[in-house]
């Protein structure tokens, strides 16, 4: 009976205070950032305000204090970022940081890859980027070909990496490229951190259809890596890369990417709604309290050292319907005409979000490769 | 869970499991009341699950007994199981005596209303319901109704009312109520403060969301083991990719239920506590499993195909109760517009602050 | 550009006159019929009524009239059939002869089969029903394991149908098996007219999750068939039963199977409809308006000669989806809990609908096998 | 279709493609106006081809009209062909000299409402619309009012007015319209009896569905092309059962748009016949255009992966015309609820006879 348990998630003491001193900050520091700024959710890119976050305690939180980190819970963690998500707070620059490259680093990094890296990156001055897809890998990720190379001193890299977001903007990369042969599809991968400011590496921002600049194409041409970029073992990539899924797949940016949005349809139905849109905002928030718990029961899981990654797996594929949804359903319940850029707030907003829903069905992979996933985890054979 | 209650939980698993054959469910589906399965279920002492112990009862947590109503409802065990629970509960909250036998609660949908009078040392209780689960088959039916500034309950024995019957899709007895009655003095009395006169569909929501979570879960298992099992094109169904995507797409929904059904019993829990009981994780639990409900037995046919048509396959005692169940103490729609005033009135500001006190 | 073309149907000469004249008929025949019957839509079985129709000709109406028929056009024919549908019409009994079984036999049929059958088809006097799934093969028909061996004199049959609807009020059953090598997965089957009178031929109607019983098995033990049995060409039947495919496809029946429950809805709604109700009664029938247009366009282009297949499947998968949906938006606008026969006719009628409502994408095709004949069609190799 | 008209058709169709390039559409979205396009088009008289002969247009049937549109429209060229064949069509409708060059049609939204006073000889025209297409490029913008009982069209040129720019999300001009003028007795003339005030939202819907349908074909054209081409896991994408579903259910929805635009595009033969003109067909159409819409982008997106979502890709060009167009000239659920209303007044016994006479 039952494949898969989502136990109900146990409230962290202190958890009520934890929230209203997240709440106080975000009210000050987001004071002026308008709804269309907002809607950017964790796409939003802000050194300075990460930085702050960085300061408050609120990056890297989980992690042992040696390296900087809180040593809180995975709970307290899930408060301060629903709290940044809902918020509309501009987390991106630290936020593949905090949520993967660090704790990729504390499992699999040397003490002085950890020495060094992670007590910058929990105080919000080091951001990282995933170098995973490639013009001919992107579900499959195993078909990578970018390679690195032993050398006398470290490792040669050559190849491009594809959809790398805000690799323009950050210090350092997880590249995930092959090291062995060809025919050991899985087998002959690795990672290394990649200080992007090393020479044979060329970033160029790729243009999405909003006209926004957050992918690149990263290109390596003899890029030399020093033999200290291997990060785990060598040869053991693809097992490095699926143990971080659960913990990129389970989290609140999976399914509040357009809370904004659905902020700002409050806003524009005022305070007498007529019954259809009291039906569609019942509905939207049912489903957001029932993610969110089962959101937060990852969370909870993650933190036992269970292994939840077919609860992870049907959390993101729920999110990613409903995320696509609310702009949906905003137009169904108020006429407009999406403007990117208006002065109207809800014309604005609405228009990002448009623009933006169909890329929550695709990071982070695919639906069908994630559904591909779940029913294997449901037993079929 | 205290140890107690996986004792409670696994001992019911097997007995629900051991009444619940196709036989006897045809039997039931057929009108025949299947007193050997209640005697069972009440020998257990399951009717008490949520009375305290102080009160006679077993004094369950709120998420035990669901669990309880989640594993009958697995296997579409064909007894008034959460209804007397509730009612039972109803009654001791109230110090009233509790049922001997299966009992039930009325009003069950949304807008029947039923009043209540004193008339000399007793009350006269006036009024009519709809789709009353097991009214026919109940001993006694709890009542509540509002009167003097206070909500209470009546305890109203069966054979004192003649309900019309019913049945939903399931062809479980949903019967009409019409009662007025005389009632002696100490049939009646107020309920706890801060419960409301939506109290009775609140606690039956509850547990119909539970029970639909139950429900999606095994119709998930069956569905999977027949992708498993059954070959088209010389492979098992389950190796296709539509089949696999269709199947992960269920499973998403048989999760929410699950998150939903969480919610839902929570109110058991706090509706103890002062403070007006809020009906809200209810509202999100039975809008969002009942939502569910749908989509669920939709993809177990589409998999199952012509097979699962069949009276003579089981996989419709089980969808016939999801279609069943999703309208049964308030449909998503009506749970939908509730949330959706909650969140309307929390404005702009509140909605966040509100969803997080879930 | 463009796979498929949807031309506009042109609008037969006196189509308003046969429009007025079958909804006189209906009028007065369907008089007593109540909607909780009349929601059975091509499920219901009345042999007097389908007598009835064949005597105002409006049974094998394109057909030759040296058969029976009236030689009258696809469009006049449609008129017939959304009518009939449309008003809930009892027309089970003769609905397969009417559109599968006569147009093979017209097509496919020796010139003693078409005199002998055809003529008592069109006269609604003569059943017919479809021998084609069998418990190892739904949607897989080229695994079909029932078998005709030649004897001196005929055929003889053994094996098992299932699913065969109203096989138990049919007089024939158009019989699709296995004539030759079980290696020649679509070469080695033929068609069979079967007189279900013959000996070795048991039927056992199945009950459905409503109780009711359309259902059948036909078991076959030694059954003899006369030599004239034979339909078409031994060895062609996969050819033939595809050919088949596009008459069944794309019919009004393929998108008004809940009709009746949208007009119970507007009746239940009332005069004065929510907006909630209003936007919902537009989109139905926006689909309905436009599955028509295109429903009729595939008649005209199966009158013209051409070969709509894939036209037809996307009726027939467009159609199922809003007969599906019918049901699921009504309770959404009334709040009800169905029961089957119940005196509120709403209940009772939407009761019917939601228990039925699963087999609209089985039926025919099921909605998977049916979209990857679509993806053929629009040239995914 | 007449021999003339195919050839139009096929002319017309070659020079869309060849004006259309990328690097035009790039440079249309950057805020440049593409005269030498417009040129070309209007050389082949095409602004002309809903306007009778006899009024020194080209007469086309409004179905082959319409294809023109669905052709520009696949091509998603960035000038305003619907709308000046549109806004020549009601010039011609009211007998008023037609316009020279790119021209418009307001009010463009529903609600936006003009009003035309007499004054003297002449006229006031006073009012305002949101999103008018085209109006800062537009040499002459056609206004519909009401005044004295009669619908009529005034003819303003575009050099009297200063629309304020805005954009749809394919950054096509969508403008402001703030209108307080007066006009010579020559500029305004009545629409022919039975046209209504809705007429010219009707008419923009009209071309909208045809322009939906036409672009939603080429995107799934681009679709099944590119899951053909694109490998994964060692095959083409379009070999994989989920993409091959994916792109039926599309299919499916081109298939509606297809029939809806047939529907709407009839509106603009109906109207020209005596009594009123219905925009039941049109409200169908562009409903059930509208609705798709936004499912054959999603689908398009989900199937080109991240490549779809670059702007180098062209993909996105086709896209966000489908995300803005869906919404102009009344957005589906606008026009459900007028279908509804129609429903709804013709009640249970006569939707079925509505239905029919479309």
């Amino acid at each position: 009976m039952s494949h898969f348990a989502f136990p109900p998630p146990i409230l962290p003491p202190g958890a009520d205070d934890l929230r209203a001193e997240v709440r106080e900050f975000l009210a000050e520091e987001l004071a002026g950032r308008p709804a269309s700024q907002r809607i950017k959710s964790w796409s939003g890119f802000d050194a300075d305000f990460s930085r702050k976050l960085g300061q408050r305690g609120w990056i890297g939180m989980t992690w042992p204090k040696e390296y900087g980190g809180r040593e809180r819970s995975a709970l307290e963690r899930y408060i301060v970022l629903e709290e940044l998500l809902a918020a509309g707070a501009p987390v991106a620059a630290h936020w593949i940081a905090d949520r993967q490259s660090g704790p990729l680093l504390l499992k699999e990094g040397t003490e002085e890859q950890k020495r060094h890296l992670l007590p910058r990156i929990a105080a919000g001055e080091c951001f990282f980027c995933i170098g995973m897809s490639e013009p001919d890998s992107g579900s499959d990720l195993a078909a990578v070909r970018t390679r690195a190379v032993r050398t006398q001193d470290g490792w040669r890299v050559n190849g491009t990496k594809l959809w790398t977001t805000y690799a323009h903007k950050s210090h350092y990369m997880i590249l995930y490229c092959r090291t062995g042969g060809v025919d050991d599809r899985h087998g002959g991968t690795s990672q290394f951190l990649v200080d992007l400011t090393l020479p044979g590496i060329t970033i160029r921002p790729i243009a999405d259809l909003s006209g926004e600049r957050h992918f690149n194409e990263v290109v390596f041409e003899d890029a030399p890596l020093p033999a200290s970029a291997l990060l785990g073992t060598e040869g053991d990539g693809w097992n490095q890369v699926m143990g971080e899924l659960a913990y990129e797949r389970s989290g609140p940016e999976r399914f509040l990417s357009t809370f904004v949005l659905l902020v700002e349809l409050i806003r524009a139905l005022g305070t007498d709604p007529s019954d259809q849109a009291l039906a569609v905002l019942g509905r939207l928030s049912s489903h957001l309290a029932v993610l969110r718990r089962l959101s937060r029961s990852v969370a909870g899981l993650l933190q036992e050292g269970a292994n939840p990654a077919l609860q992870a797996a049907l959390v993101k594929d729920l999110g990613a319907i409903v995320e696509q949804e609310i702009p949906e359903l905003a137009r169904q319940l108020v006429a407009t005409e999406p403007m990117l850029g208006s002065d109207d707030i809800f014309q604005a907003v609405q228009g990002y979000a448009i623009l933006n829903a169909p890329a929550f069905s695709l990071r982070g992979g695919t639906r069908e490769i994630l559904r591909g996933i779940i029913a294997r985890g449901l037993g079929l054979r | 869970m205290s140890e107690t209650s996986e004792i409670v939980r696994d001992m019911s698993a097997r007995l629900f499991a051991d009444l619940a054959t196709p036989a006897r469910l045809y039997e039931a589906e057929a009108g025949v009341w299947d007193q050997p399965a209640w005697d069972r279920v009440q020998m257990m002492g399951l009717p008490l699950a949520l009375v305290p112990e102080e009160a006679g009862g077993v004094g369950l947590e709120a998420a035990d007994a669901a669990g309880l109503v989640a594993s009958a409802a697995t296997t579409a065990l064909p007894v008034p199981l959460a209804e007397t629970m509730l009612a039972n509960r109803l009654l001791a909250d109230a110090g009233l005596p509790l049922a001997e036998g299966p009992a039930t609660l009325a009003p069950a949908r949304p807008g029947d209303r039923f009043t209540l009078e004193r008339r000399g040392a007793g009350w006269h209780l006036h009024g009519g319901a709809e789709r009353v689960p097991w009214a026919s088959i109940a001993g006694d039916i709890v009542i509540v109704a509002e009167a003097e500034g206070q909500v209470l309950a009546a305890r109203v024995a069966r054979s004192d009312v003649t309900p019309l019957p019913g049945r939903n899709l399931a062809l479980e007895p949903r019967d009409r109520l019409e009662v007025d009655l005389e009632l002696p003095g100490d049939a009646v009395a107020p309920l706890p403060a801060g419960i409301t006169i939506c109290h009775p569909l609140a606690l039956g929501a509850a547990f119909r969301t539970v029970a639909l979570a139950g429900a999606a879960a095994r119709v998930l298992d069956m569905t999977v083991a027949y992708a498993n099992e059954r070959s088209q094109f010389g492979r098992p169904i389950g190796k296709f990719q539509a089949v696999q995507q269709s199947l992960a797409l269920m499973a998403g929904q048989v999760a929410a239920t699950k998150g939903a059904a969480d919610l839902a019993a929570g109110y058991l829990d706090a509706y103890s506590q002062p403070g007006e009981a809020d009906p809200l994780p209810v509202a999100i639990g039975k809008a969002r499993a009942g939502e569910a409900a749908g989509m669920i037995a939709a993809i177990a046919h589409q998999v199952h195909g012509a097979i699962g048509f069949t009276h003579e396959h089981a996989l419709h005692f089980l969808t016939k109760r999801l279609w069943s169940w999703r309208d049964e103490f308030g449909n998503d729609a009506h749970w939908q517009r509730l949330i959706g005033r909650r969140m309307a009135a929390a404005g702009p500001e509140g909605l966040w602050p509100l969803l997080t006190t879930l």
